[in-house]
């Protein structure tokens, strides 16, 4: 809990490119997993002795198991496209946060021990040995990816560092070498449940003092279910919006419409977290593992469909993956996508008329919207290509009469990441985490000095934690970040179906 | 140098030409043929796809089409970066489509493609200007801009060179020493056909101009070190998962051979 | 020495790629390969020379001279280049037996078209000029270009 | 990392909570408190002590709004929101509040 040591980078009078500055960030470090929490996860303990053979056959395995990684490690020519589109780099300027940089901490080894000119010519074509350096240089940078994906945007081959970086994060656990804040957190999911680690009875206290809150507040019996089997729908929020402000205003949103909806639906304890870490580590074993508890808590609670809460990687693996791994999902529902945002549930319901909002309950707040990396970059929304930016806005505008969008160049597919995800969340990376949000804090700034914009709302449990933490080193409030459901939950009018 | 050196010396030259381009093409082909089949044998267990993303193969189509042809991303991402590079692939192309003349025997093909190459000559020609300007604008950022001078190794300034090389030599040839081009297309044929006994007759070995054998040396290097370099990004970018795949993942379960083997053989 | 080694080396190699057909043995031949086969010229320009220059350099370089001569003529109005196309095409391009001249638009029969239709180079110089001798024109021309044809017999005139 | 309180050794992890969660008296509370440059007040210890109790019966601690309700109930709702918890535990009441009553760091998307 020391306090920082380290300057707020200033904002840029119109976006330059920064000039590089090598190794400012090669100490910025994350702590290293316990030998307990490895186990747990499948890894060996700590660093093995014959680490360097361990990691080159491992290198050698998802090779052979990922096309992505070997075409992304061949691909690259080096044009430099990538090389000012990082808000890591951006705010440190440390080059091997340039994307581009930091593929080629793999890169050089992946020349070296795989490629012909690497292993005859490695000075020739920049390969390098897989040196105790180099395997602290893989830990440290690979852990300063928040894997946002937004150089992939960019690069004419779509090569994407966040492929590459869950590549050298799994090769990193293979040798016993695996990050503290990721690991922790699947073992716990292991153990408990969820991120946070809050056991089935803390769920159920804290939902039932939050309709005890609703009730206060509405006079409006709104109901927070958990573990009711026939349930229509199972619920499956980030474990942080029970937990934290502004995400439990979040879940409150989320009750408010289903109650309106008149759909019965019900959370789980034994699924009772959206977020999966194992993507984070690139580990399809332990992303499989913690989707599979969502399919039990499914099938054991008899629902017809599943609905994710505001949670941006979380939707990335339900949208993308959750199919594949846990799927065929023949016992659900087929007239409604499998699984469903949120978002995209209270979007139809608007569509339909069946909500009734009161824009002007949210008269006090001028909005914009983050769009949050991995559910721009990574995922849908709804049927067409780019709903993800379209439905959460239309959400929004349906509740506020004041709504502005960010800079161009700083939304849709072209976000930038909040500076926290993809497993950077932790207090060591403090400075990590400032830094990387200077360009999203620009553009908020932007917008602020344009259209007095007093609050941004996001649909991502780690952007609203990143957000709240380190929006007042660039002079902002951190009630300023909101999540969209509380905008949702503020202007919703309830029980006027009933009536 | 009095005649018979000079006959002895292409007679070297031609057979050394002739056998290098045999091994380069052999190299070129069996190694991108590998590198593609690589590609293809290594499977993508997972639906990355950077959207918003086509629903569909046809859609699918169209994105590459616009990466492959138009450069599309780079375009976002750099101005100039697009401007050199589709600069000089759009030269290269031409310039590869001018030089088909040395590959395609008139009364191999029906006249109005040969109609074609011969309308491409003059485009082709002053295309190698453009290319050298593209190269030359590619190389100067590598130079000049730090954070590219960071990233880029020997091999990157010296893949350039090459191409320099190349568009330079042929370049003087069009314009500034010559060469016999249909001596030199004789010895082409004859080398593409295998009809090695020509290269006894004077007429169909290798013209003895310098510059010719520098281009073709540097041609023939190019083609060796395509499959081992990151000239593999030409195969590659149809191979890139981020773009080539369909955003249809909830729609269609999709699983990789090795992941059902893993984890779902045991339970059926 | 030197070329000596060469010619061996290369005659290894050559050896080389012969054994490696299947119809070695076979007498040399052009096979399907084809090299353009231009009609004989009327004259040679000299016992030493068949043509103005030798052969090697016309081939490279007759384009070249052809385009100064075109650059002096048209654009600064003087007759002065040692090379003339009319010169070219009246000793090259010859009529069959009928007294008819090969097209320069289509075929391979035609001196110029022999090569360049070979390796796709076009020939714009007959959008202006004749592409065989003109018969109906005055002695003068003739003339005019054996001054010419005498005057390049001079050594060192070439560019 | 590890403390000294009263000549006892406590061990701490690297992120200094009590690696040892029966290590705890009020006595290392003050050390850790002192650590982040903080005296623990009466209304410090309010906090502390419904952390701890809620620790024991539910294996976590509380969310903050349960956190708030709880000390408004108790101290009155003047004192039930987050600015007050904030106002006494400067780097949140979740993480720095937990940390002096000994509990293990909650972690998460938070």
């Amino acid at each position: 809990m020391a306090k920082a040591k380290f300057e707020t980078p200033e904002f840029r009078p119109y976006p330059v490119i920064p000039v590089i500055k090598p190794g400012v960030m090669k100490d910025s470090r994350s702590f290293v997993s316990k030998p307990g929490m490895q186990e747990s996860l499948g890894y060996p303990g700590e660093l093995v002795d014959n680490w360097q053979e361990v990691a080159i056959n491992k290198l050698g395995e998802l090779l052979t198991k990922y096309r992505s990684l070997r075409v992304y490690l061949d691909t690259c020519v080096k044009c430099g496209s990538c090389t000012d589109k990082c808000h890591y780099f951006i705010g440190t300027n440390d080059p091997k946060n340039m994307p581009v940089g930091r593929q080629d901490l793999l890169r050089q080894v992946y020349r070296r021990y795989f490629t012909l000119a690497g292993k005859l010519f490695p000075k020739l074509v920049g390969a390098k040995d897989l040196t105790r350096d180099m395997l602290d240089d893989w830990y440290n940078y690979f852990h300063q990816c928040s894997q946002c994906r937004r150089c992939s945007v960019y690069c004419p081959y779509g090569i994407d560092t966040a492929e590459i970086s869950m590549a050298a994060r799994e090769i990193l656990d293979a040798v016993g070498y695996g990050q503290k804040y990721c690991n922790e957190i699947i073992e716990k999911v292991y153990k408990i449940g969820n991120n946070l680690g809050l056991p089935g009875p803390a769920i159920r206290n804290t939902l039932e003092g939050l309709e005890e809150d609703i009730k206060d507040e509405t006079g409006v019996d709104v109901r927070l279910p958990l573990d009711e089997e026939g349930a229509e729908v199972l619920f499956v929020p980030p474990s942080a919006d029970f937990f934290v402000e502004p995400h439990v205003d979040g879940l409150i949103g989320y009750g408010k419409v289903f109650h309106q909806s008149g759909i019965s639906w019900t959370m789980s304890s034994h699924a009772s977290e959206a977020g999966n870490f194992g993507m984070f580590i690139g580990s399809y074993e332990n992303m499989r593992r913690v989707s599979m508890r969502i399919r039990e808590a499914a099938l054991d609670l008899k629902v017809k469909r599943i609905v994710f809460g505001e949670c941006g990687h979380a939707w990335r693996v339900a949208y993308a993956f959750l199919n594949t791994l846990a799927g065929p999902f023949d016992f659900l529902d087929k007239r409604y996508p499998i699984p469903q945002h949120i978002c995209e549930f209270t979007y139809d319901l608007i569509q339909k008329g069946a909500l009734k909002l009161d824009k002007s309950a949210n008269d006090h707040r001028r909005v914009t919207y983050h769009d949050s990396c991995n559910v721009a970059r990574a995922t849908r929304m709804g049927h067409k290509p780019g709903g993800q930016f379209v439905i959460p806005r239309e959400v929004i505008k349906a509740c506020c009469n004041h709504f502005y969008d960010m800079p161009s160049d700083t939304i849709y597919d072209e976000t930038y990441c909040c500076g926290g995800g993809g497993g950077l969340l932790t207090d060591e990376l403090m400075e990590v985490r400032v830094k990387g949000a200077l360009p999203r804090m620009e553009a908020l700034k932007q917008v602020t000095d344009d259209h007095q914009v007093t609050h941004m709302a996001t649909i991502c449990a780690i952007c609203k934690s990143q957000f709240t933490k380190v929006v007042p080193y660039y002079g902002f409030d951190m009630d300023q970040i909101i999540s969209v459901h509380q905008l949702v939950g503020d202007a919703i009018v309830l029980n006027v179906n009933e009536v | 140098m009095g005649g018979g050196n000079k006959e002895a010396l292409m007679g070297f030259w031609t057979t050394f030409y002739a056998l290098s381009f045999y091994v380069a093409t052999l190299i070129l082909i069996l190694g991108v043929g590998y590198k593609i089949y690589q590609y293809t044998k290594t499977p993508a267990p997972l639906k990355i796809p950077t959207t918003p993303a086509p629903l569909t193969t046809g859609g699918v189509v169209i994105r590459m089409l616009l990466e492959v042809i138009l450069f599309k991303s780079l375009f976002r991402s750099n101005k100039w970066i697009w401007l050199f590079a589709m600069i000089f692939h759009g030269a290269l192309w031409v310039i590869l489509l001018r030089h088909l003349r040395y590959f395609i025997d008139p009364q191999w093909v029906i006249y109005p493609i040969w109609e074609l190459v011969e309308l491409i000559q003059p485009f082709g020609k002053y295309a190698s200007f453009a290319m050298l300007f593209g190269l030359l604008g590619l190389l100067a950022r590598r130079l000049f801009v730090e954070r590219m001078r960071y990233i880029s190794s020997a091999s990157d300034y010296l893949m350039l060179v090459l191409l320099l090389v190349i568009g330079v030599s042929g370049v003087l040839m069009s314009f500034v020493t010559r060469t016999d081009i249909v001596q030199f297309k004789a010895f082409m044929l004859s080398v593409i056909s295998f009809q090695w006994q020509n290269f006894e007759l004077s007429a169909y070995q290798m013209p003895p101009d310098s510059m010719l054998l520098v281009h073709l040396a540097a041609v023939i290097l190019l083609m060796i070190v395509f499959p081992f370099s990151k000239l593999l990004h030409a195969p590659g970018v149809f191979f890139s998962p981020g773009r080539n795949q369909v955003d249809n993942a909830r729609e269609k379960r999709h699983v990789a051979p090795w992941a059902i083997k893993q984890f779902e053989a045991p339970q059926t | 020495m030197k070329a000596r080694y060469l010619s061996i080396l290369g005659k290894l190699m050559l050896g080389l790629l012969l054994s490696l057909t299947v119809n070695a043995a076979e007498p040399v031949t052009s096979g399907s390969v084809t090299i353009p086969n231009p009609p004989k010229a009327k004259t040679n320009f000299s016992a030493e020379q068949p043509c103005v220059e030798p052969i090697d350099v016309m081939r490279r370089s007759h384009g070249l001279f052809l385009k100064h001569s075109r650059n002096d003529t048209m654009r600064h109005g003087m007759r002065t280049s040692n090379y003339s196309l009319v010169t070219c095409i009246n000793c090259h391009v010859t009529s069959d037996e009928h007294g008819n001249y090969p097209s320069v638009k289509e075929g391979t029969e035609h001196f110029c078209r022999s090569c360049h239709s070979y390796a796709a180079v076009t020939i714009d110089c007959f959008q202006c000029h004749a592409s065989h001798p003109e018969e109906v024109i005055s002695s003068k021309v003739n003339e005019v270009s054996s001054i010419k044809l005498d005057s390049l017999g001079t050594p060192n005139t070439s560019p | 990392m590890a403390i000294d309180v009263n000549g006892k050794t406590v061990d701490l992890d690297e992120e200094g909570y009590l690696t040892d969660l029966k290590d705890w008296n009020e006595d290392v509370a003050k050390v850790l408190a002192s650590q982040d440059e903080i005296e623990l007040t009466e209304s410090h210890w309010e906090v502390v002590k419904f952390l701890r109790d809620y620790y024991d019966e539910y294996q976590i601690a509380p969310a903050v709004r349960v956190l708030t309700k709880a000390i408004g109930k108790k101290l009155g709702k003047d004192k039930g929101n987050s600015k007050y918890l904030y106002e006494l535990f400067p780097y949140g009441p979740a993480k720095q509040a937990c940390r002096f009553a000994g509990l293990p760091k909650p972690t998460g998307c938070i």
